[in-house]
């Protein structure tokens, strides 16, 4: 079985006695539990993982971890797995992806041959003709070239998703020996703590060091997790931070979803990501056994797989050293061992599935399988640069480090300097308990401030001062690229051939290099080829590295899935309590912003047709109502509405619209006077909230010395309409306390009473649908109740329930316009039809003086009815309003359906002014392209223009 | 094509690949000059347009395109890349249809690929009022020969198969208006077309270069700004150059420049965000754009799916991007299409955008004389690039301004007259 | 998500409340010309930098009120601090 | 003109009060969470400027809350606005005693309001999940009231611990009722609660 597996090495993380069932394209193997992908392969004897984009080269292990742009594998129905860090599940089907017709044998690899061809943007260059041929060929041959795995969305559906919320005083990201030593000093200074680690366990680098190491790691894990002040969160990644320190933390592996979201507020963020090594640049530097000293140490140390047989190592720091030695340890030969900082170099690698001869500096070549590199490091400043910071390049160290940070965010570690594990420990320890301070003491403010808080007690936290020693930056020989040129960007295949030529055309600021080469772009998204890119192009400019700067690091640090984004969706849906109802009795549901209602019942002409025949009842909850009370709800309403509200008295209630401040018609509703200081207002179901919130406005910032209360009870009071001519006869049967009769109960008029057996019902006698009709708003714990009980009395009287779409139908024949329907988005006051309702002597009002303009001005479309002198003929909503045979545009068809009523088809349109007059003659241009002609109506009621039937 | 340009080809292509010898140069590093004939501050697509039109349509070529960054590193270098010309208003409709008529010659006309795919844009109706609006566009288009339809939902699976049409999901997929010219375009290489193309042309473009202050003379306000006045010249962090005209084509930073030549503007600052996922197999063959669900997406070539939304809420001038963003993004983009939720977001980014009242640009001549304003081209001034170049060099040449820009001038703003735009370009895609 | 500091509710998300933006002025209405009318309607400052704009605290106490923010950087402080 | 003071809605009829939750009571196995529906409560929101004797009588801040002899429980729901439960149908006599010097209104809302109870060891991890207000000990005490998102639903709520055990009362609009519950319902399930059939957050 696996061949390359090694003795049990000391902190290996695999257990032997776990034997996982996988296949590699369709081929049986097996690994161990704490094996990922890529060590069960390696182990296997597996060396090529995948094929390059662009050129389809064989690609093998690299990094041996998350960054590895080498192995991207399909799993199932999982497109681009990390094989370096995807943990073994028995039964997982892993495939090399993006490979045609397998990944031994790629046709796509014919383009190595024409290579000299395809350099950078070859693209934009070529392809322009003849013309079509872009459109009809090349651009479908492009697009068969584009990487990654397949997406099987017709199978593949939204899962289990979840996120939370998290409030830590301090967030560290990276749980190496100095974030671990940040996490337990600033649990010990007070501070709730919350560590992220990366890999599926504590250490960092710890991990595959030394007896030393584990033994340091050891105690620090130990320490870490007997701390109840710190929430410990392996395999999950800080993905990013965002302004005031809101982060993402993405946690893989929770048993109720495979990756979840964790959005936390964190007062300080330490940041402890160590270092990523990074790739040198030279001929055949991404062939096969061509790996970095992480990796190997990684594979020998962690799984025990031994990565080669035969190793040219070159070094230019102590890990690139420490990987002699674990070479040694594992068995495998050292060829040659070259040290960089000697001027020892690699000039090429020959070989196609593996290493196989090795050119050095020297010009020897030697024959080996597995070339190790130790040559440098790039900073992950990406959280740092999320934060503000611009970190600087220091060239004695060869790396970028932190540069200006904001207080409540810190680092430690590698990423700000070297140091023993003691002094790492140290650092981080000094850095955590500075964050605690900061943290805690924006604890102590955001108690002082936050009115549910208990107010803090006791001394406030002082110390925020950084007294930390730094840590010690080595020198480091400014390693990149040896003589020959090589791969850059191993995700895009970007040459630094590639980076040399976009320079010298005039991309030559890192920014334009990037996306003319698509250098960073790929997944790796610069972790391994920011320094290299940065260092090619100073070469290319002969420019300093420090000025040439980096490419933009953006969330998210390590992507994240759109399910873990996702979550749960929360789609909040608003029910009346009458929509159980509604439901149980056929209705089909209406999705109305938030609101689900009743579309119809079966056959809204029916239900419409009862409505003007015997009586009909709709659910009207939506409509927003807004209870209001004091003794200046008058002056609040003179200013909302453009009509006047000063003689409203006690038990009436009148219609208003309202405007914004330019003029445009912003809703309408009635409102009516209750008690002498109490309405009830009503507004547009889609306004309600935006209404309420305006009220708000002015109430506070315009008019603070109004006494107004309004609270918002559409909710609390369920809305019924009892429509029809017999809907009179219907509530004499159930309402007690209130006089019906005509005269005492006028159209326009609001009384209290008990309907049902309920009281504290508000009965207002309105209607949209243009019949007699009252509006019964009943406390909502009651609603059903009242519902059934018109229902059961009015058996007799022919009572069906309407729906959306008949009361639509209804309102239409009346001739009552919509907001938002029949108006639009520059529909001003006198093109709504308002005329006189409108009152320009206010001395207040909403937009008055836009209104005042408006009504000066002559060329302002109109609303208008409209009736088709083809009866039969219904045009479409929006239907155009054309000049004759033209294409001139003169209006449009706003609201249509046929009547019931009449027996013809009606509408509401815009239209210039020039058609408003009763009588014009209007073309209108129907979807199948005939023009037809219609009439302009003298008033907008289609039906009883007089209201005999609402006024009965 | 430009005068003295060296000319690409695929024979060109193989001639460089077989003696490896370096391409020219697409543009210089000028020394700036300390005048010129007019200064276009902005070297996004627009200040790069309207440099190349003056050229080339109209012979100025004594012209500096001054940049605070890099060429296109704006809106230019960071936006979606959504071009279409279904517009709600007649003068939209006009104006869009003959950008999308440059944009399907510019390969030819600037000799530099960019890639203009016409894959067909579908904006989704999850209500009915979304569907009369669609229809309401579908008519006006259809009137001045733009090829858009209503679809309904079974059209709509043909189009992009990976939709979920059914029934009974959250946000119902009712219908879409469909406009197959619509499409997407390498946002870059039109940045890089026009940039060279101008280059060949004479205009300087001046990198790294930011422009301090605007100067003016005889205006009401301080230092002889605001109206009445007329320009003199720029201020930048390289000294300072004279020039009888200045436009500005600086989009998220308009507000800051117009200030500085004392013309206020109608406008907020108001960051646009987007994503692209890791690469995937080509599956998605249209754009898709959900304006209930505020998100849109396609999928480059590269197999990337790009995303974008509304703009955010909150006005800033930082560009750092926000979670909730993608967040949301996720959840709507997973109720249009649930089988995508494997997939990976790479990277989020963020541009500014120059909202106006009406999402309707402020083009032409303003109350200050010589200074010319671009502006206000929030999340849609990609796809009007070329025309707003062609239509701003001919409004500084004829110091007229254009016809087709006519009905987007900022006299609308005192004059009442808004563009009724803002319901249909919400979503702006 | 930036914090807004409420100065009822105390910090909050911004996501719990709703940006108004700048700080206007409504002219009298009633003696406003269309001019300054219109620019109260449309024109901002809309600068780089402190700017002092309304928010409301929608999902907490459900007040207007106003703080500073530093367009440039989103910090914000009181706007009783300047 | 006298300014008369609106009292609500006085009488109760006997007719049963409907809750918008049609679910019954959900909670785990082991007991770490339950979720009860709590509509019923009389809940009547009184507006007291500041400097009214109401506002004085009521006497809790903005944010706290307090239990008084009477068992009517007065939360500080916003400035110069509270809100007090009491056993279901007494919203007369809540509103009976309020003293209406001044500009003071008090309205019942029992009808307004759907209203859930949350309670157990793991209540604060569940809200967490669906809450982005900070709810630690020091920041959210017991008796802390506020107002905020709940899964994307503005909500009043209130830290009532019962018996040493976090237990947070959560009233919204409601007609978001049925909704809210069932996303509560969902989000337990982490914990171990299974949903009965029918609930769903969508
Ligand atoms: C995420 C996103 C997605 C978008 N998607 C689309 C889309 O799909 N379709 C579409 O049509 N539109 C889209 N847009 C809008 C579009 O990108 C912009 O409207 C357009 O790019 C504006 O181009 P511009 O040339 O006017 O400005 P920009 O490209 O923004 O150029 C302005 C330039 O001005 C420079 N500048 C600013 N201040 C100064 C100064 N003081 N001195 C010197 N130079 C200065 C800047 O550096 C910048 O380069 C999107 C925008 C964003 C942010
Ligand atoms: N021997 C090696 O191979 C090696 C590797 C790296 C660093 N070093 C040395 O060790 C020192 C670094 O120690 P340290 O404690 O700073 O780092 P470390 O490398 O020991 O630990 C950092 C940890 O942070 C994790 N991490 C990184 N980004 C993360 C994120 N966004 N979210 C969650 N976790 C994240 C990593 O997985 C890693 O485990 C440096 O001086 C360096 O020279 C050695
Ligand atoms: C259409 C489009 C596609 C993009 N595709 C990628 C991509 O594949 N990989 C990547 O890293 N960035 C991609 N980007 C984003 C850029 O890297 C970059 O974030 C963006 O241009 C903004 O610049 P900035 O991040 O430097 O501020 C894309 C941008 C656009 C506009
Ligand atoms: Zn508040």
């Amino acid at each position: 079985m696996n061949p390359n597996r090694l003795p049990v090495r000391p902190g290996e993380v695999i257990d032997r006695e776990t034997s996982l069932a996988f296949t590699w394209n369709g081929r049986p193997h097996t690994g161990h539990r704490g094996d990922t992908i890529a060590s069960a392969l390696a182990a296997d004897g597996v060396d090529v993982f995948a094929r390059s984009m662009k050129y389809k080269r064989r690609r093998g292990i690299m990094t041996a971890d998350h960054w590895d742009p080498n192995l991207f594998v399909q799993v199932g129905d999982e497109p681009n797995v990390r094989a370096g860090s995807r943990r073994l599940v028995a039964g997982m089907e892993v495939s090399a992806q993006n490979v045609w017709p397998n990944l031994r044998f790629d046709i796509g690899a014919a383009n190595q041959l024409v290579g000299r061809f395809l350099s950078s943007g070859f693209y934009y260059k070529t392809f322009m003709r003849p013309k079509w041929l872009w459109h009809h060929l090349y651009q479908k041959v492009l697009r068969k070239f584009a990487p990654g795995g397949r997406i099987h969305w017709e199978t593949s559906t939204h899962g289990a998703y979840d996120k939370r919320y998290a409030h830590p005083d301090v967030l560290v990201a990276g749980g190496g020996p100095a974030g671990m030593g940040a996490a337990i000093a600033a649990a010990e200074a007070g501070a709730s703590v919350m560590l992220v680690e990366h890999e599926p366990d504590l250490g960092g680098h710890l991990r595959w060091g030394d007896a030393d190491d584990l033994a340091v790691l050891a105690d620090l894990a130990a320490a870490v997790e007997s701390h109840p002040g710190i929430e410990v969160l392996v395999d999950s990644t800080v993905t990013g931070r965002y302004d005031h320190n809101w982060i993402a933390v993405m946690q893989r592996s929770h048993e109720i979803a495979p990756e979840r979201l964790i959005k936390a507020r964190a007062g300080s963020l330490v940041v402890a990501p160590g270092l990523i090594e990074r790739p040198y640049v030279f001929a055949g530097n991404d062939t096969p056994g061509v790996m970095l000293s992480g990796a190997v140490r990684r594979l020998i140390n962690l799984w025990a797989v031994r990565p080669g047989t035969r190793a040219v190592v070159l070094s230019a720091n102590p890990e690139g050293d420490a990987a002699i030695a674990d070479l040694e340890a594992a068995g495998v030969e050292i060829v040659a061992a070259l040290d960089a900082r000697a001027g020892e170099d690699i000039v090429e690698v020959e070989g196609r599935g593996r290493v196989g001869n090795v050119v050095l500096g020297d010009g020897r070549t030697v024959s080996a399988d597995l070339v190790v590199i130790g040559t440098g490091w790039t900073a992950p400043t990406s959280l740092l640069n999320m934060a503000g910071d611009r970190p600087v390049y220091d060239p004695t160290a060869a790396r970028y480090f932190p540069n200006q940070l904001p207080d409540d965010v810190l680092a430690t570690g590698g990423i700000t300097g070297n140091g023993t594990t003691a002094e790492l420990v140290e650092h981080g320890r000094a850095t955590g308990t500075l964050a605690a301070n900061r943290a805690l003491r924006n604890r102590h403010d955001r108690r002082s401030s936050t009115a549910r808080a208990r107010s803090p007690e006791g001394p406030i936290p002082e110390s925020l001062h950084d007294t930390r020693a730094s840590l010690a930056r080595t020198p480091h020989p400014e390693c990149y690229r040896s003589s020959s040129h090589g791969m850059v960007d191993f995700s895009e295949d970007v040459s630094s051939k590639d980076l040399v030529q976009a320079s010298r055309e005039g991309f030559d600021s890192i920014e334009l290099m990037k996306r003319y080469t698509t250098v960073t772009m790929g997944p790796s998204q610069g972790k391994l080829e920011t320094v290299n890119a940065a260092a090619v192009l100073a070469e290319t400019r002969s420019m300093d590295m420090v000025d040439i700067g980096t490419t933009v690091w953006r969330p998210p640090f390590a992507p994240i899935s759109l399910g873990a984004l996702a979550g749960r969706i929360f789609e909040p849906i608003r029910r009346s309590a009458l929509q159980d109802w509604h439901e149980d009795h056929g209705a089909s549901p209406l999705l109305a912003g938030q609101w689900v209602r009743p579309d119809h019942y079966g056959d809204p002409v029916a239900e419409a047709r009862n409505v003007r025949e015997n009586v009909g009842i709709i659910d009207v909850t939506p409509l927003g109502k807004l209870d209001l009370r004091g003794p200046d709800v008058t002056k609040l309403l003179e200013l909302v509405y453009v009509n006047r509200w000063q003689k409203l008295d006690v038990g009436r209630v009148r219609y208003g619209t309202m405007v914004a401040e330019d003029g445009v018609v912003s809703d309408d509703g009635v409102t009516g006077r209750l008690g002498e200081d109490h309405y009830l207002m009503t507004t547009t179901s889609s306004g309600a909230g935006a209404i309420w919130e305006m009220l708000e406005d002015y109430l506070q910032t315009y008019r603070p010395d109004w006494n107004v209360h309004v609270t918002a009870v559409t909710g609390g009071l369920t809305s019924i309409n009892v429509a029809g001519p017999r809907c009179r006869e219907l509530l004499l049967r159930l309402v007690e306390g209130v006089d019906l009769s005509p005269d005492a109960f006028p159209y326009f008029h609001v009384r209290r009473g008990t309907v049902a057996g309920v009281p504290d019902c508000i009965i207002w006698r309105i209607g949209f649908t243009g019949e007699l009709s009252y509006e019964v708003h009943v406390p909502s714990g009651h609603a059903l109740h009242v519902w059934e009980s018109l229902l059961a009395n009015g058996e007799d009287l022919g009572i069906m329930p309407f729906g959306v779409e008949s009361q639509r139908i209804l309102r239409l024949e009346k001739g009552h316009y919509i907001v938002g329907q029949d108006t639009d988005g520059l529909t001003k006051a006198p093109s709504a039809g308002l005329g006189g309702l409108v009152k320009l002597d206010k001395p207040d009002t909403l937009g008055l003086p836009e209104l005042r303009a408006a009504y000066a001005r002559t060329d302002l479309p109109i609303l208008v009815a409209i009736q088709t002198d083809d009866p039969e003929v219904v045009p479409m909503e929006a239907d155009q309003i054309v000049d004759g045979d033209s294409n001139r545009i003169l209006g449009r068809i706003t609201s249509s359906r046929m009547s019931p009523t009449l027996g013809r088809s009606v509408c509401l349109g815009q239209v210039d002014p020039s058609l408003a007059a009763a009588g014009s003659k209007v073309t209108i241009l129907l979807i199948d392209g005939r023009r037809i002609l219609g009439t302009v109506q003298e008033h907008h009621a289609h039906v009883d223009p007089e209201g005999v039937r609402q006024n009965a | 094509m430009a005068r003295h340009g060296y000319k690409y080809s695929a024979g060109k292509l193989i001639r460089h690949g077989l003696t490896r010898g370096d391409w020219p140069r697409m543009w210089r590093r000028p020394e700036a000059r300390s005048s010129y004939d007019v200064v276009i501050i902005g070297g996004g697509l627009h200040g790069l347009a309207t440099a190349y039109y003056l050229a080339h349509n109209h012979g100025m070529t004594n012209i500096a395109v001054v940049d605070k960054g890099y060429l296109g590193g704006g809106g230019s270098g960071r936006n979606t890349a959504i071009v279409r010309s279904n517009y709600l208003t007649p003068e939209g409709v006009a104006f869009y249809d003959r950008s999308l008529d440059l944009y399907n010659s510019m390969a030819q006309d600037l000799n530099l690929n960019v890639m203009f795919s016409r894959r067909g844009h579908l904006t989704l109706a999850h209500t009915d009022s979304a569907l009369r609006t669609m229809h309401w566009r579908a008519e006006v288009n259809k009137l001045q020969g733009i090829d858009s339809s209503v679809i309904d939902p079974q059209e709509v699976k043909k189009q992009a198969p990976s939709l979920d049409v059914s029934a009974d999901t959250r946000y119902p997929i009712l219908g879409a208006l469909f406009h197959p010219p619509g499409g997407i375009v390498r946002h870059d290489a039109v940045v890089w077309g026009y940039a060279r193309a101008a280059d060949h042309l004479g205009v300087h473009m001046l990198q790294e270069t930011e422009v301090l202050d605007i100067l003016c003379e005889g205006g009401e306000g301080p230092d002889g700004k605001g109206a009445g006045g007329r320009v003199t010249g720029v201020r930048t962090s390289r000294g300072d150059i004279s020039a009888p005209a200045v436009v500005n084509c600086t989009a998220g930073w308009a507000s800051l420049i117009s200030n500085m030549a004392g013309v206020p503007l109608p406008i907020t600052t108001h960051p646009l965000q987007a994503a692209v996922t890791e690469p995937c197999k080509v599956f998605l063959p249209t754009v898709v754009v959900s304006g209930s669900l505020h998100v849109y997406v396609s999928q480059t070539d590269r197999g990337e799916l790009v995303f974008g939304a509304s703009v955010d809420p909150v006005g800033t001038y930082r560009v750092n991007g926000t979670l909730e963003f993608t967040e949301e993004l996720a959840g709507h983009v997973l109720e249009l299409m649930p089988g995508i939720s494997k997939m990976r977001l790479l990277r989020q980014w963020s541009g500014l955008c120059d909202m106006t009242p009406d999402y309707s640009p402020v083009m032409g001549t303003t109350q200050v004389d010589g200074y010319f304003v671009d502006v206000g081209w929030g999340t849609y001034g990609f796809k009007a690039g070329p025309v707003a170049g062609e239509t701003m060099a001919e409004t500084i040449a004829t110091g007229r301004d254009a016809d087709l820009i006519a009905p987007f001038t900022i006299s609308r703003f005192t004059e009442g007259d808004l563009v009724g735009e803002k319901g249909a370009a919400a979503v702006g895609h | 998500m930036i914090v807004v500091n409420c100065p009822h509710c105390g910090p909050r998300n911004s996501s719990d409340l709703r940006p108004c933006g700048e700080v206007t002025t409504r002219p009298d209405p009633a003696t406003a010309s269309l001019s300054e009318w219109r620019t109260y309607l449309y024109l901002r400052e809309n600068p780089a930098g402190w700017v002092t704009e309304t928010w409301y605290c929608r999902s907490g106490c459900r007040r207007y009120f106003t703080i500073e923010r530093n367009t440039a950087t989103n910090e914000t402080r009181s706007s009783e601090a300047s | 003109m006298p300014t008369s003071i609106p009292r609500g809605y006085v009488r109760m009829p006997d007719i049963e009060f409907q809750s918008p939750i049609s679910h019954g009571p959900i909670s785990t196995p082991d007991g770490s969470v339950s979720i009860e529906d709590e509509t019923s409560t009389t809940k009547v929101v009184v507006r007291a400027a500041a400097g009214t004797a109401a506002a004085a009588d009521l006497g809790v801040p903005y944010g706290q809350s307090r239990l008084r002899a009477d068992g009517t429980l007065v939360c500080g729901t916003r400035p110069d606005e509270w809100t007090l439960f009491a056993a279901a149908g007494r919203a007369a006599e809540v509103i009976a005693p309020v003293d209406t010097d001044g500009f003071v209104n008090a309205i019942d809302i029992t009808h307004g309001r759907a209203m859930m109870r949350v309670s157990g060891p793991k209540a604060t991890a569940l809200l967490a999940k669906v809450c982005n207000i900070d709810l630690a000990d020091d920041m959210t005490p017991d008796g802390a009231v506020f107002s905020g998102s709940v899964a994307k639903v503005t909500c009043d709520l209130l830290r009532a611990d019962r018996a040493g055990e976090a237990s947070y009362l959560i009233s919204c609009e409601r007609s978001f009722g049925s909704y809210l519950f069932a996303a509560l319902a969902d989000a337990s399930t982490e914990f171990g609660a299974s949903l009965p059939a029918g609930l769903s957050i969508h």
